[in-house]
């Protein structure tokens, strides 16, 4: 490979791509192998969160990425767009699925369709590394609580008051400049010293 | 623009897509194509900062893209090869062409000095990127079949002109060197056969006839359509192992054709980045074409 | 607060300060891939987690961040910051002494970014990798009489050479440990990912904080260039060494890739010392010597070098000295120190070593003689 | 590791000023200390002694994994009792408890009634409470860090601390030395800093009793300050003292508490500001520290950014000022 | 049954078909198909090496008659170090039962950049002090030979550049 394959246009992927394949090892070669991750994407296309090995859920990510956004691109009316459905889905309820209501799901959206997240593995169980592969925007509860909202940890509550110091002082730097350059420039406005200063000074006075 | 307005009808559009392989981007092409006219005419009327890249030229300036292969990627080194492949193009005229087309190359010749050698031939087949871009040219002269690799940007080529601007059925021609002489024959002093302004690039249907084997490849696994009498050397056991050979999973392996080709989005870039000056040069050459046509009947008269 | 201890005492080793020389055992002769660094060197990666702090504390971080380094900026095609209080070309070198053929100078930091081929004035055609630099400063500098490193780097009369240490790639701080950034807290340069250092005579010492370019390596001149082959994994005797394996046929039976006899018996029936066997392939440090720059882009500051086989993969990182090979030495002086890039300088773009065809000149033809 | 830790004692070996704390016996303030802590153990059996019968009272827990009820003693079982029912994860991360949704209560002081449980940890979603008792401890455990780093030629004498104000940037503690001219250096305050690290090494558990004003006169008798102090904290709880005991240190404070010094993570004691001279040949120190509870991986700029900000003299009570105001201010 | 011939011919190798040439070649010649008339049916080499057949395209006799009969010269010795002819080498040949030498003078092998690649391997018999044996070359030869014949005469005493001068054309 040489050369870019220039007779077709793909979308770029808004996930990390690895720069090749796993084999997924199977009896029947690459064939079998894409078999293996349709029932993957069906599986995610039907039930929106699904938990498996993560080295096929990662080879099945981007499979079911590029069936959305081809889709998204092309609409249902695409001969050729419709026939990959049909492929990759092996359920046909869920062609009906991913044109009238995965599409209209992600028609707006930058970022990918799909998300993935590390799954821990059980203990003793098979050693391989297990992963959480789902769909945005899925009616399940989120499995990540977003943490960084709390302002009332310890450690924000400690960053918050830091910050507002920093601020003052970057202000009062600020004024400090202000009336220094003032002062050099025509040094007989000390009025307007007071002026910047006195915002600043009333801000500090809440605060404290 | 005359080279937007030649992919406008959809016939013509169809002509783009290659039918050995099912393509997923027809309708966009077709779509880009379209919206990229309408866009063109504002852009004449009013000053548009970002320039709008013709969808076609993927097709005419392959090597601006890069090496699809991820681990040899580098955006700054792709930065600076286009900036010498567009100093380069300033120097010399590197016209459109494609596999099928009948090109002509004059390069000065380190082993006669002071002289040039001119070769004309069909391109067999184009490859690589960037700087590297090279093809092949063939033809029969004496009877004595000749093929001679150039590469796009070597700086000791004088002059590439295209005989005839046209393409062939399949993306790559390496079986007319099994085939029989006469449909890589092509006349050294052969005129330019020049194309209307904006009229799409055709398609030549012709069929080659194969000598029979031994082949320098196994012809009958590469689903030709430019082959004419391929039935008529295989037998079954060619058939069978050839229906072997066959991968007809490979057009939904979406992830193989990501990893094959550069998305649309960077496309778009690289594109915006060079096509003012590609641009530019096509306007050039066409001016210098008007001149020269010009030029000839004063001769005559 | 043990760590910030431990980080104090892991710089003074590094300057080879106080502390008493451990003697460090070699696991044997062989250059065997490193597989783990040794326990006192000084973590670099920190553990990355969740620090749950809010989206407006974040971004005050990286305002104190940006108010104590510099912007970010896109300088020459890296993305870094803009560490302008440290430029400090008007200060005197350390040293004003002339150059000699002897002086050995400070070298760079790079990354390979690929290859691509250019053509020679007679037509012949080229392969050059790219090197670019990325972003280099100078973080220290150790005299030769307070330089005792634990291990002795391969160089006669270390006695005499003091050696810089220098850095590239200007990274948040916070995603590096305390003990690492301890390291850049005296010369005020932002932390780096990568750091080298280099032996260089006392002429060519340099101040901490100089921005080291391209520049400082002229075109036609030979360097060395130094990484870390790409890693194969452990592979047999055809790739390894290129043996030529056995016939697939004619009665050969499971040996088709075995590197077959490895030696006689009797009194030497032994393996032989150096006796190439399958074993791990690549992931070891090469240098590839004598290599010429063809061309400098000093914008991006990249140099084009000689030869397609420079060690490590495309993007990884490289070290560029000047060359050790007695008949490729510069002949003239070379920058000494380093050559002090002035923004105001309007230097060109691309510099072109005379027998290079540069693409804005018009096609080569050959005059009969 | 074995160079890195003895370069580390060889560092620590060198300073002036602060000895390695070896054995509270050697310390010739310890029989004080001995004395105290007998006394402390003597009224701890006691109170534990005349509970008499024991009595049935019914615990609501709310909270994950499911609200139970649990039935628990009457003045002897600790909300740590009732978590140890629960799971070993909520002894573990529990620090503080809440009594009827309101009453913070200290992980090992024992239930007086039926009453809600909920257990707190530093990443509830509103761990205020939680956070100021963990600031209180920060200063309680300081104070026993400094007792154990300074030398005897110190004379250090504790003074007291302010109620924690988190969001000063700092927690605090005040102390009178004897030397009028102490500027710390960066290892001295490094070493306090690791004796910090080494209570929460040794995950004591933080005790906590009520004593009447005249054992607690006994215990403090030979402290002038803090039996300067008695009366008046006494005063406002019906002559009633809160004790709280870290290892062998013991210190008068208004509590709540966290229940183990396991829960102090990040720390550093960053800087210790003369305040005023005392007497002839003393001084007042204010010493002042940054701590984050454990779990909270910080990254080392933020956290270095929280250490300059704390550098800064803290603007809580001054410990010549007068008393009244701290109480109130404590109240509020 | 001629066809029957053939497919044994093919299988039992070249050397069985140059002892029975006679034979073979009058069977061929009045009964196979045109298509198929091929005396060798094995893949040409495309390696210049010991015993592999050339097209000799000069109009010398011998070379003539030898490709007319459809008994084409077989390399037997290059005279290079490395055993393999490349463009411009001197090779031995076995022609019709003569040894005669010849220069290589086009290749099927992969060639350097603008150079050109041929489809057949191209021979031009010569005599031992260089000078050709025919009289015209009928095909376009490589325009590198001309470096290449002109280094060869200087150093080997011997003067190849006649072969130069019967050319008919190059490219």
């Amino acid at each position: 490979m040489n050369q870019a394959d220039v007779s077709k246009l793909i979308s770029q992927l808004r996930i990390a791509v690895r720069p090749n394949k796993r084999h997924l090892k199977n009896v029947d070669g690459p064939e079998g192998r894409l078999l293996k991750l349709r029932k993957t994407v069906t599986a995610l296309v039907k039930h929106e969160r699904i938990e498996l090995f993560y080295n096929r859920a990662d080879e099945a990510r981007g499979y079911a990425e590029l069936l959305i956004s081809n889709a998204i691109r092309h609409g249902d009316r695409h001969k050729a767009t419709m026939e990959l459905a049909d492929y990759w889905l092996l359920e046909k309820q869920l062609v009906h699925k991913l044109f009238k209501v995965l599409v209209p799901r992600y028609e707006n959206s930058n970022i990918s369709y799909t998300r993935m997240f590390k799954a821990p593995r059980d203990y003793p169980g098979i050693f391989y590394r297990k992963s959480v592969l789902e769909l945005r925007g899925n009616p399940f509860p989120v499995l990540t609580p977003d943490n960084s909202q709390n302002r009332n940890l310890l450690h924000n509550v400690l960053l918050d008051e830091a910050r507002k110091e920093f601020r003052r002082e970057k202000l009062a730097n600020l004024a400090n400049k202000l009336a220094a350059e003032t002062e050099n420039a025509t040094p007989s406005t000390p009025a307007q010293v007071p002026v910047t200063e006195q915002p600043e000074q009333s801000e500090e006075a809440p605060k404290a | 623009m005359n080279i937007n307005v030649r992919i406008l009808t959809k016939s013509v559009a169809q002509q783009y897509a290659f039918k050995r392989i099912v393509t997923f981007s027809t309708k966009p092409t077709q779509q880009a194509a379209a919206a990229a006219v309408p866009q063109q005419q504002e852009v004449t009327g009013s000053t548009v900062r970002r320039p709008i890249v013709p969808a076609h030229y993927r097709f005419v300036y392959p090597e601006f893209l890069p090496d699809p292969k991820v681990e040899w990627r580098n955006t700054i080194r792709e930065k600076l090869e286009r900036l010498d492949m567009l100093d380069r193009r300033r120097q010399i005229e590197l016209p459109e062409f494609y596999v099928g087309s009948i090109l002509a190359v004059t390069s000065s010749d380190p082993h006669a000095a002071g002289k040039t050698s001119r070769f004309v031939g069909i391109c067999i087949h184009r490859e690589r990127c960037g700087l590297r871009a090279r093809f092949i040219l063939r033809n029969v002269i004496d009877h004595q079949g000749i093929e001679v690799v150039y590469e796009l940007y070597d700086p000791t080529i004088q002059k590439v002109e295209v005989l005839r601007l046209e393409k062939r059925l399949d993306d790559s021609l390496f079986y007319l060197r099994d085939a029989l002489p006469e449909y890589s024959t092509f006349d050294e002093n052969m005129e330019v056969e020049s194309l209307e302004e904006g009229a799409p690039v055709p398609v030549n249907d012709i069929k080659v006839v194969l000598r029979p084997r031994p082949w320098l490849e196994r012809w009958e696994r590469q689903n030709l359509l430019g082959v004419a009498n391929i039935e008529q050397y295989i037998k079954d056991k060619h058939r069978k192992s050839s229906e072997k050979a066959q991968k007809p999973w490979e057009k939904y392996d979406l992830m193989k054709q990501y990893r094959a080709t550069i998305p649309e989005e960077e496309q778009k870039e690289i594109f915006a980045e060079v096509h003012t000056e590609l641009h530019t040069l096509e306007l050039q050459r066409k001016r210098n074409k008007r001149k020269r046509t010009f030029v000839k009947p004063k001769h005559l008269a | 607060m043990l760590r910030t201890v431990l980080s104090d005492l892991a710089r003074l080793r590094l300057s080879g300060g106080a502390c008493s020389v451990t003697q460090v055992r070699e696991k044997g002769h062989l250059s065997r891939p490193r597989l783990r660094n040794p326990y006192w060197f000084i973590r670099q990666q920190r553990l990355q987690t969740d620090d749950q702090v809010t989206g407006e504390n974040r971004s005050f971080i990286k305002e104190v961040i940006h108010d104590t380094y510099g912007t970010p900026a896109l300088i020459k095609g890296v993305q870094t910051y803009e560490q302008k209080q440290l430029i400090k070309t008007d200060e005197a070198p350390i040293s004003t002494e002339p150059w000699t053929p002897n002086v050995r100078r400070c070298g760079l930091i790079a990354r390979k970014i690929g290859q691509y081929p250019l053509w020679l004035k007679n037509g012949e055609r080229i392969r050059t990798t790219l090197l670019q630099v990325v972003d280099n400063h100078v973080i220290k500098y150790i005299p030769p009489e307070e330089y005792k490193p634990t291990h002795q780097p391969n160089v006669k009369n270390l006695n005499r050479y003091g050696c810089v240490l220098v850095g590239a790639e200007s990274t948040n701080p916070a995603l590096l440990t305390k003990e690492y950034c301890g390291i850049f807290r005296d010369s005020g340069v932002m932390p780096t990912k990568n750091l080298a250092r280099f032996i260089v005579s006392p002429q060519a010492a340099l101040r901490p904080g100089t921005p080291l370019n391209v520049g400082h390596f002229r075109v036609g001149e030979f360097v060395d260039v130094r990484g870390k082959t790409v890693y194969h994994g452990f592979q047999g005797v055809v790739k390894r060494h290129g043996f030529k394996g056995m016939p697939a046929s004619h009665g050969v039976t499971k040996t088709h890739r075995r590197p077959g006899n490895i030696g006689g018996g009797g009194e030497k029936g032994r393996v032989w010392p150096g006796t190439k066997l399958p074993g791990h392939m690549g992931n070891r440090w090469r240098i590839s010597k004598g290599l010429r720059i063809w061309r400098i882009n000093t914008k991006y500051n990249v140099m084009w070098v000689q030869g397609s086989a420079v060690p490590g993969s495309t993007n990884g990182l490289v070290y560029i000295y000047d060359t050790i090979l007695p008949l490729r030495k510069p002949q003239e002086a070379p920058p000494l120190p380093t050559l002090y890039e002035q923004p105001e300088d309007e230097a060109p773009d691309d510099i072109w070593y005379e027998q290079v065809h540069n693409f804005k000149d018009e096609t080569i033809s050959f005059k009969p003689e | 590791m074995a160079a890195t830790t003895k370069l580390f004692r060889k560092s620590l070996g060198a300073l002036t000023q602060i000895q390695q704390y070896r054995s509270i016996a050697k310390l010739p303030t310890s029989a004080s200390s001995a004395q105290r802590n007998e006394l402390f153990n003597l009224e701890q059996r006691r109170q534990q002694d005349a509970i008499g019968r024991v009595e049935k009272i019914e615990v609501r827990y709310l909270g994950l994994p499911e609200d139970v009820t649990l039935v628990m003693n009457n003045n002897i079982s600790t909300p740590y009792n009732c978590a140890q029912h629960l799971s070993e994860g909520h002894c573990k991360r529990s620090a503080l408890a809440l009594i009827d949704g309101s009453v913070p209560w200290d992980m090992h002081r024992p239930l007086q009634e039926s009453c809600t449980l909920q257990l707190l940890n530093f990443n509830v979603s509103d761990p205020h409470i939680v956070n100021k008792a963990f600031w209180r401890t920060c200063s309680f455990m300081l104070g026993a860090a400094l007792q154990r780093a300074f030398k005897q030629e110190a004379n250090l004498q504790l003074h007291s601390f302010p109620g924690p104000n988190i969001k000063s940037g700092s927690f605090v503690h005040d102390i009178v030395l004897g030397v009028q001219n102490w500027e710390p250096t960066k290892a001295e305050m490094r070493a306090i800093s690791a004796e910090m690290v080494k209570l929460a090494a040794q995950d004591l558990r933080i005790e906590r009793l009520e004593v009447d004003l005249d054992l607690a006169k006994e215990m403090f008798s030979d402290l002038r300050f803090k039996s300067e102090q008695l009366p008046s904290i006494a005063q406002q709880h019906q002559s009633r003292v809160t004790l709280y005991r870290l290892g062998e240190h013991i210190d008068i404070s208004r509590g709540p508490m966290v229940g183990s010094t396991r829960f102090l993570g990040k720390c550093t004691v960053v800087a210790a500001h003369k305040l005023a001279n005392e007497g002839a040949s003393n001084a007042f120190y204010r010493v002042q520290g940054v701590a984050l509870p454990t779990g909270f991986a910080l990254n080392h700029f933020a956290y270095g950014l929280l250490e300059q900000r704390a550098q800064k003299l803290n603007s809580a009570r001054l410990p010549t000022e007068p008393f009244e105001e701290q109480r109130q201010m404590q109240l509020s | 049954m001629a066809q029957i011939l053939l497919r044994n011919f093919a299988r039992a190798g070249n050397a069985a078909l140059l002892t029975k040439s006679s034979n073979s070649s009058s069977i061929l010649a009045t009964s196979a198909e045109p298509g198929n008339c091929q005396l060798h049916t094995t893949p040409a080499c495309c390696e210049i090496r010991k015993l592999a057949r050339l097209r000799v395209v000069d109009n010398s006799d011998l070379g003539k008659r030898a490709m007319a009969e459809g008994r084409p010269p077989r390399c037997i010795h290059v005279y290079n170090k490395r055993g393999i002819g490349l463009i411009g080498d001197k090779v031995l040949v076995a022609i019709k039962g003569q040894m005669k030498k010849g220069i290589l003078v086009g290749l099927k092998q992969k060639q350097r950049m603008k150079q050109p690649q041929f489809d057949s391997n191209n021979l031009v018999l010569i005599d031992d002090n260089g000078s050709p044996l025919g009289t015209r070359i009928h095909v376009p030869i490589p325009t590198v030979l001309r470096t290449i014949l002109k280094e060869k005469t200087l150093a080997k005493g011997a003067d190849y550049t006649k072969v130069l001068a019967i050319a008919s054309r190059y490219v």
